[in-house]
């Protein structure tokens, strides 16, 4: 019998090694997978590279993890927010590299990941700073920059239900960069709200099919903005 | 000497009486997003969220909040009948595919060819904030920028060429600002409106880059 | 209101144009657009280039739009089936151009199409004949074919419900190719066995959000075996 | 001479004992698909049909045909419990993204390096249906091809060097024909299972490659 319920946090972290390249779910505080990065914080990896939306706000979660000096470079699209003050130091004191990455070039990029592709053009940030040094051509009348897939050795994610063969759903906004994620590294591990029976899902609205799902934890902890 | 001037809710209000039934539109975070309580819910736009939101309706009252539901600014918002969720890949896929009618952003800088730059202040700066901005800009059906015609100090927000670090390339179709509506054209910037009583002088003087009036 | 509803189909094709490039969503007899085809054979619009994962079967639908030489070019995955008999014999005949493109591409291309992607690196192909004279080059240690977004100017596609807004369901392997095709057309028109109340779409489950959809019309036609 | 083969329900049991719970996996049109039967619906082993399908279940008694469920080779299937239903470019990006644990194939020619043929029979043939086989080919961890040993004229299938067109290059890792199992390793062929009584020189004479035994 399939069951990709693991028993707790410590388990489901367990061999994510030095050097990984994390994904991180979640924008703003919906859908982040904030007891799976507490997870990663006490589980002691190392010279990790991030790739998330922001880098971090306060000083818990991935701010933390930052603050620990576990980051060696963080992939985002919006590193500077009104409390990023960890980021902020790290970045200025040189102690943490910084790659930019247009919000949609940024999911299109772990999409490629997650679907084989290799690298793909797109007009996005073609004439800006971010394209600069990057291969360009025209195509169907537009230039286009050249972006490369960005897969991850591990992503944590949160859902909203997960089944023991790792199908997902998720809840409203909590979506977002979870589902690409997912699909975008070689060990994905869930934390969910809800466990679900077997079959109780509906087959037309299972978001995150299980293929794309290694390990599940239930954390119900409810409101996202406590 | 003291110039009539629109309010932002005037910006707003004058923008969004240009959004026709059935658009689907994003407003960009900040001053944009006020162009939301100007559309009449009687009339159907479809307002969409980077973060995965289309159909996102008006702010929830304070005991109706669902924290689950926000939109890319990270406010909470809510979903009209007919709006659907999607992941963060499908939402890009929405903009950069050229889905949206339209898209309305700030900006610091908008060059009278429509080149656009609105997030990093210097080229100096190492680490800005992008967002989704470059991927609107490029993106969008129509990109127009919702913003003050000077800086605080007094100069132009309407340039020849941009000075600071650009978002997109000549994206830029239409400009509301506090003094005027302009279109940008292949000739620069085409005055459509003015604040009522400003002259076409006084505009002109506020302004860097050359005004056509038609 | 929006009201992506039209009263027939002769509405909704009024404006095909002769030259168009027209994508048929289905795949086997399961969510294919028969009766908008059949209204594009009574349009009358031709010189086609048609997209599709087959050339058609027996002499209805996409085999009799060949059949009335409507069709100037076929791109499609499956060309030779069971009973493709009008296609064979008129591309032995060089009445029909072809395009074989291996079936994840011809998916990929217009899913390229439908994100503003110009162009994508994939393996697939890679060495056989269908990537001979195309652009190459190793990526991640792997060679990769380039291969160019393929979008329509009109999209034929069968859903399950729709609502006004042009919210659309499909029904378990009736989705296949329709959702991709509805965004990768410049003109989307839907067929759809069900009509549903603004608001009575469950949100989380929309396959494909109206924003890809221009019309719709109502045929309530039943079982795909008929 | 006659000699001892495994029957086609044989290779298929062969094949399917080799497949641990929990795998993903496509089987190929044609003999592939009896791989299915042969797994006992207690080992959970996850079906994927490239037209959008995940966790496909057995043919569905004639009585209980659901029109709109067919696998990519057009047969009435099922869905079992935990199956989820995807668009036809999600399905590939499964099978492209390499989230196939293991593909099963039927072929027209081996090559000792793993390449594939079994598409098109013909450099001729203008018009050759290539399905998904590309795609399956190039993107599943795993490809195993089921197939039997010589054609019906008696060439061997397990070749030196492919003369029909490739499906994809070096692909191949494991053939399982009604003669032998097969390994394609760096040196070539490896015979890992032999069907009872067939003698070693017997496979040998049969095989155009040069076969090891281990």
């Amino acid at each position: 019998m399939i069951d990709k319920f693991v028993r707790d946090i410590a388990s489901a972290m367990a061999d994510i090694a030095d050097g990984s390249t994390v994904l991180l779910g979640g924008f703003g505080p919906v859908g982040q997978p904030n007891q799976l990065i507490d997870g990663l914080i006490e589980q002691g990896a190392r010279d990790l590279t991030v790739v998330a939306n922001n880098a971090g706000n306060g000083r818990t979660g991935l701010a933390q993890l930052m603050e620990l000096g576990r980051v060696r470079r963080i992939v985002c699209s919006f590193p500077r927010s009104a409390n990023s003050t960890v980021f902020e130091e790290l970045y200025r004191a040189g102690k943490i590299e910084l790659e930019i990455v247009p919000q949609g070039t940024l999911a299109e990029r772990m999409r490629a990941a997650g679907a084989g592709i290799g690298a793909f053009y797109t007009p996005t940030a073609y004439g800006t700073p971010l394209a600069r040094d990057k291969e360009t051509r025209e195509i169907g009348g537009r230039q286009q920059v050249l972006e490369y897939a960005l897969g991850g050795d591990v992503a944590l994610i949160e859902a909203w239900q997960a089944d023991r063969w790792g199908n997902l759903t998720y809840r409203e906004s909590g979506r977002n960069f979870n589902p690409v994620m997912a699909a975008a590294a070689r060990l994905t591990i869930a934390q969910t709200q809800h466990v679900a029976a077997l079959g109780s899902l509906d087959p037309e609205a299972i978001v995150t099919p299980g293929i794309y799902v290694d390990r599940v934890v239930h954390v119900p902890y409810g409101d996202p903005r406590a | 000497m003291d110039i009539t001037t629109w309010s932002r809710p005037q910006m707003a209000g004058r923008l969004a009486a240009d959004i026709p039934e059935g658009w689907c539109v994003n407003l960009g975070i900040g001053i944009p997003t006020m162009v939301a309580d100007h559309v009449p819910l009687e009339r159907e736009v479809i307002f969409h969220s980077e973060n995965g939101v289309l159909g996102m309706g008006p702010a929830p009252p304070g005991d109706r909040i669902d924290p689950w539901l926000i939109n890319a600014g990270k406010q909470h918002v809510t979903l009209r009948p007919g709006g659907a969720f999607v992941h963060h890949a499908d939402s890009f896929a929405m903009i950069r595919g050229g889905h949206l009618d339209l898209c309305v952003l700030g900006a610091f800088e908008v060059a009278q060819n429509g080149d656009l730059a609105n997030w990093a202040t210097s080229e100096n700066d190492t680490a800005p904030a992008v967002g989704g901005a470059m991927d609107l800009a490029a993106g969008a059906k129509r990109v127009w920028v919702m913003m003050e015609h000077t800086t605080k100090e007094g100069r132009s927000k309407l340039v020849r060429r941009c000075s600071y670090p650009l978002t997109a390339l000549g994206c830029v179709r239409r400009v509301y600002t506090n003094l005027a509506v302009l279109d940008v054209t292949a000739d620069g910037f085409a005055v459509i409106d003015i604040a009522p009583g400003l002259s076409r002088d006084t505009l002109a003087a506020r302004t860097d880059a050359p005004l056509r009036f038609v």
